[in-house]
């Protein structure tokens, strides 16, 4: 595939983790199409083939409402993260999408300072390049591990 | 100086209950390092029943899972005739752990470590080399190694729920939850039970402040605002808290229609957050009465540290595992009905994100044991104030009462003679 | 074998001071597990002042910020009408934290666990649903949560810097500081503090490590090559030692001008470093003498974890806040004064580059205490050599001397009653 | 902007790293121009609009004090780091400089064998393309964290 | 409730060895909080010898290393006429760590702290600014700090191994180990070693794990795998054990000669895997009987934590080094010999694809400790099984016993007075 | 060099990471020649001079080898790795290969849920074009730690 369609997905990716780590949540729906689909799940659910997601919505309004709902309505001690990826794998999909697959270390680091290695795993995408700039009409956030540190309230 | 005296001294003034009974706790309970191992032996090992996994989670013959009885490893198998089995995840030998695995198939279980076989049941049914090799070495012929475990245990399925115990003494679990709390337990689990999946958390704070978190139905509508602002739960929707008849267990419920108070805006609570406004994807919310009584709202606790839960349409069994003073894994299993079509399954994973670690109307409770755990560092000689809804732990209607985590206490120092 | 008798002798051997009085210190007095807690209660919520902010920190009315006393968690307002207040970060009802961040913007204070409100001066104002809901549940009239804390401070605040105890007892700050060491807190303290920022440093060993660093005069030369390379501090420099009456507190200065002695050179240290050559930059050492007595650098420590610190014009406080037995919170708050020009504020950046972790004249510090921590693992009934300066606790003009460090253990003896 | 560009960006980066990740100390200062500014702070001291570096330094000669003191004054235990970049964000700044963000983990790995994850953050450059290869004009970095582990001896 | 009652119980409880003698471990022998520092105490600073290291480790005059005495620091040095040394890596004056590096040159050893200097027996040669400046401050003449150590320790070099004590009345290293240990120690350093190289190993157990392990000859050819199918080590193989008088110190050797035995396939063992098949690349396994006498296995161990390897041409040492009650660092140094050509060398590094953290047939070994450490977590009262080859703790020919095993005991119950 | 060769390096790496991450060892060989040589080591080894390998293949025979070992021999708790690469830095070889310096950290998550920074290091590669994708010729693995947690199963 041609490089200029390869860095345009690893700048959406470095787009929408500096976007997280900057703490622009309210950013984040953007990143994906209207009808786009956000998962979270665990390896373990997925060998399993079981569906339960640890965060699940199927349209940017769902998400938009999760960030209304972690301004407004949650409650979580004040914490950042820091996402650093792996090397990103890209096809042409079938469904003339991008099909990209990349690995990811997300470091959480408390208000007090307390830094922890708080989640891995791999990013599934299903990118459309319609439009100004390519955006998720799928991301999936399968996790390596089956247990979280307290909470996940920013998303990955 | 004389250190012993010292010591002494520091714990006698520890260690005393207050004379105030179940309203006061006092907060050395979270952080004396000598009461966590007590606990594991006169509660976890003692006369309870632990809540071990779901029958489904052994779907066929020949399976295992592990699990824990407090921090005690534990495997659970069905064997080839489907009976269910419970025993230590020790080997007789020398104590290594006999399945490494969360789950699997299994004929027979054969400790890594020297090959010693077992069965389902966990009895010891081979030794390797036991007669030695070309007659040198091997056992004395006298030598019982069966005799050295790993420990049954004692097994009931209630409703497709597998319990476990150690205790001879503790009543059969039907008794042990008593008809109010067995009957709401039956009542969720209607049908076979389809797993859904599953997760877990660890909390930064000792086990009993979880256990006192779920017991709290007076923390529900003010912690979680999105429960309150989206009336899923607010304490003046009816329902209502149930106790068994020692403390142990608890139900708090509600109905799913409301009474359109207006008492969190009234007092001016800043769950209620009147101008939050409406979500722009309500689907989130949708739900159906699959039990057909209007109850929205059912979280059902079992002593020591299992939890039964339904929130509208999502059904989850929680395990509270202590992994030592400030630490507790919370593990979520997440299930639905044989026979649920595609759109039911669906409904229950969209509401899943009310749930676990991100939940809406959960994420709060892992931290808030925290919240308390670092909280009363300097107080170990002061206590809680537990006194909404009198010093009592009656079943009452008004869920703006302490009396069930009341309950957890009165239990909790029946167990540990405190 | 008995084990009681075992557990008892070992610590008779353990608990005894040595003969020696101030001169040798026992090592188990860092790694001994039963002591930490002790040394929270009688040191730290004891007869002590603990500094526990700038009063610059809480800049306008309604503000608050978080700080410790020891391990215990605090809270500092400043009310609607300017008054400073500190109390336990601990919610009356069930213990959770009050205040989840660093610093912030308050008017009252909201439990996020139940929403029991409080204002600034930490008294109990409102108890959500304390009345019930339509008639039900709620708390008993003559319920008193009030009664069980937050426990509140005792402030006062000195030359800018707000200290607070748990202690009726202890004596007014300035009396427990002393004459010598309160005027020169003012020295430092001459005008309205300006933040300049902060961090922190997680050192690795116990907090008293720590502290005997601070006050070992002997140890700056000669550990910081960088100091005496450059003649920031030397022994041989004109400075002195003040303690005051029971040891409690201390001063280490020296002036900036140098007799240009040789006798680091002379002795063969490693720290004197002879031909290191000049500094590229020396812009780095670049100072003004803004306090008008020549003296560059004082250290001054007050008991049990505050440190006040001048090298030039690079001014900050320590707050060291045990985190347990063997790690150690060093946090820093750098400042200079209202009305310091651009200029002013740019030299006092670029002296930052000697102190915090990175700090060329601070950087051993942190490690020193964990090399000491890992050096007696096997020593502990064994004990360290204090005799520099002899044996006593006086002011002294040379600061080839542990006079200061003898001085720690005077008062940690007094308080722990050791 | 153009590939090529970007890649010496990219390249600059893993120099820098690998220079200090390896202990080559000595080349580090000459990834900055003669009066290139080089300052370590945390997120906590930006948001709040304070000025206090952990490191700061207003030229190479400061660099090259610091190196040498490093070299032959203080006294660290032996350790290295490893450094792993997110994904760089660069744009050609008003000032004719490329302006990039950079995010990074760094593992502090003792001497004695214990490795932890020892630092997180940002990069905020400016870059001069002048020359043979391009030169940090500014280098800041902005730690996610307030706390430090005993002591930060050698750069980030 | 009376609490100290209540402990005194417990432990009396806890603390009774069974009855069975040798044969039955009560399990709270791995995870006693006190234990832990008893065992430092009377056995690894008590009457016993540790390996500190490899002679060729200090291979010129004026170098040191650091080494451990269970979790006490040393350093071994090697003066300037060549003499070995070992002493505590602890400074005289406050305690702090003398040595900072694994290895190193040295003419003396100054403490980084205030520098006072060490020659390289130990012996504390200077004092900074002992007189003081100037006549003011210093040390008072009669204060001798030297006499506050570090403690020097009794130092042997047997066959190019450094070993040392800090026990006056231990026998010297020859009849500690005994003439049979002492024979087969001799055998494996038949000349002077060339270092290849060295790494460690975090294990997740309590130390003594890993010693049952190593002195575990039942274990070896069932937990690992690769060694039965390649028949590297089978029990069925001519071989033996061999334990020193008091069960102290062991060897397990086998003959590379095989008997072509069936037995484990006939038992059905899971490690016998007949169609494993070959390897493809069977130079991993080329060998040369460079010691002559067919032995191609031997593991030997000293009481307390000492090992030495060789499995064909593989040859280690491996310091087992206690880190806290379940953590304990495995620290291997493998070595060839002086004269070995390159050939041989990469035979020998070919070979090294079978031990350490990756290795084909010792990988299993570390996490041994850990599955043990895990399975008895609720077992403290319980006892593990040690009846393989009967009670006793003789040499014998046979491999499928745990003799070996029961003499660790026998001489840990001795040191312990347990 | 063109940005080709370079893509196709960092190509290669990912592919590598990817197929360990997801545990298809039997996949592993193939990223190497015939006579491709895999080692890992230790940095202290490798500045005393010292040759022990932790792990040491001189052929792919020998990693088929390893992993058949790891399928049906060996014992070890289920775990999986999570790779993120440092920059990569590239050169043309005296010997017409590419030479590539990476640095890596290894996160590893264990079947029960625990997360632990795990390994961290470099990758020195001597890699081949010919054909239809590169190989390595040899890849040398030198973490920077001496020390390893319980076990070093799965190839790094
Ligand atoms: S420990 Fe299970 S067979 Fe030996
Ligand atoms: S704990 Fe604060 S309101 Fe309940
Ligand atoms: S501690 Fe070694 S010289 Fe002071
Ligand atoms: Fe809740
Ligand atoms: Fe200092
Ligand atoms: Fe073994």
């Amino acid at each position: 595939m041609d490089i200029e369609r390869r860095l345009a997905v690893l700048d959406l990716n470095a787009r929408y983790a500096e976007a997280i780590d900057e703490g622009r949540l309210e950013e984040w729906p953007d990143f994906f199409t209207d009808d786009g689909r956000y998962r979270i799940t665990t390896a373990e659910n997925v060998e399993q083939g079981l569906p339960l997601p640890i965060v699940y919505a199927t349209s940017r309004a769902m998400l938009r409402d999760r960030v209304k709902a972690l301004r407004e309505a949650n409650i979580y001690e004040a914490q950042r993260y820091r996402h650093v990826l792996g090397p990103a794998r890209i096809e042409l999909g079938a469904d003339g999408m991008l099909h990209a697959r990349t690995g990811f270390m997300v470091a959480r680091i408390m208000h007090t300072g307390e830094t922890a290695l708080f989640a891995t795993g791999t990013y599934r995408d299903r990118i459309v390049e319609a439009g100004d700039a390519p955006r998720f009409a799928e991301r999936t956030v399968i996790l390596d591990s089956r247990q979280i540190d307290t909470l996940l309230a920013i998303p990955l | 100086m004389n250190i012993h005296e010292r010591t002494t001294h520091e714990r006698t003034i520890q260690r005393s209950w207050p004379s105030d009974g179940l309203t006061r706790i006092p907060y050395w309970i979270y952080s004396d390092r000598d009461l966590y191992e007590e606990e594991q032996a006169k509660i976890f090992r003692g006369d309870t029943w632990t809540f071990l996994c779901l029958e489904a989670e052994l779907p066929r013959p020949n399976t295992f899972r592990t699990a824990n009885l407090g921090d005690m490893p534990i495997v659970v198998t069905r064997d080839k005739d489907g009976a269910i089995h419970a025993f230590e995840n020790r080997c007789a030998h020398r104590g290594s752990l006999l399945c490494l695995k969360e789950r699997g198939e299994a004929r027979e279980i054969v400790c890594v470590y020297h090959n010693w076989t077992y069965d389902l049941e966990g009895k010891l049914t081979g030794v390797a080399f036991r007669r030695g090799i070309a007659g040198k070495g091997g056992m004395p012929a006298d030598c019982r190694p069966d005799s050295h475990g790993p420990r049954r245990l004692r097994v009931e399925i209630f409703a497709g729920l597998v319990f476990g115990t150690m205790s001879e003494r503790v009543a059969p679990i039907e008794p042990y939850l008593g008809p109010e709390i067995a009957a709401k337990v039956r009542r969720v689990m209607k049908a076979p039970a389809k797993l859904l999946g599953g997760y877990s958390q660890m909390l930064p704070g000792n086990w009993k402040l979880y256990m006192e978190n779920v017991k709290d139905s007076y923390h529900a509508s003010l912690l979680h605002m999105f429960f309150t602002t989206f009336r899923l739960n607010r304490l003046s929707q009816k329902g209502g808290l149930v106790i068994s008849e020692h403390g142990d267990h608890h139900i708090s419920y509600s109905y799913t229609a409301d009474v359109a108070g207006k008492e969190y805006e009234q007092a001016g609570m800043r769950s209620a957050n009147a101008d939050y406004g409406k979500l722009e994807a309500p689907e989130l919310l949708e739900s159906v009465d699959e039990f057909g009584d209007g109850v929205g709202l059912q979280i059902l606790s079992v002593f020591p540290g299992f939890v039964l839960q339904q929130i509208r349409n999502c059904l989850a069994v929680r395990r509270v595992v202590p992994q030592g003073l400030d630490r507790t894994e919370l593990a979520w299993t997440c299930f639905g009905f044989e026979g649920d079509d595609e759109e039911m399954t669906e409904l229950r994973l969209r509401q899943s994100n009310l749930i676990g670690p991100s939940g809406l109307i959960s994420m709060e409770d892992g931290a808030a044991t925290g919240f308390v755990q670092r909280g009363i560092r300097g107080a170990t000689d002061w206590e809680s104030v537990v006194e909404m809804g009198g010093n009592g732990t009656a079943s009452e209607e008004s869920r703006v009462s302490e009396a069930a985590v009341r309950g957890f206490w009165k239990s909790y120092r029946r167990h540990m003679k405190l």
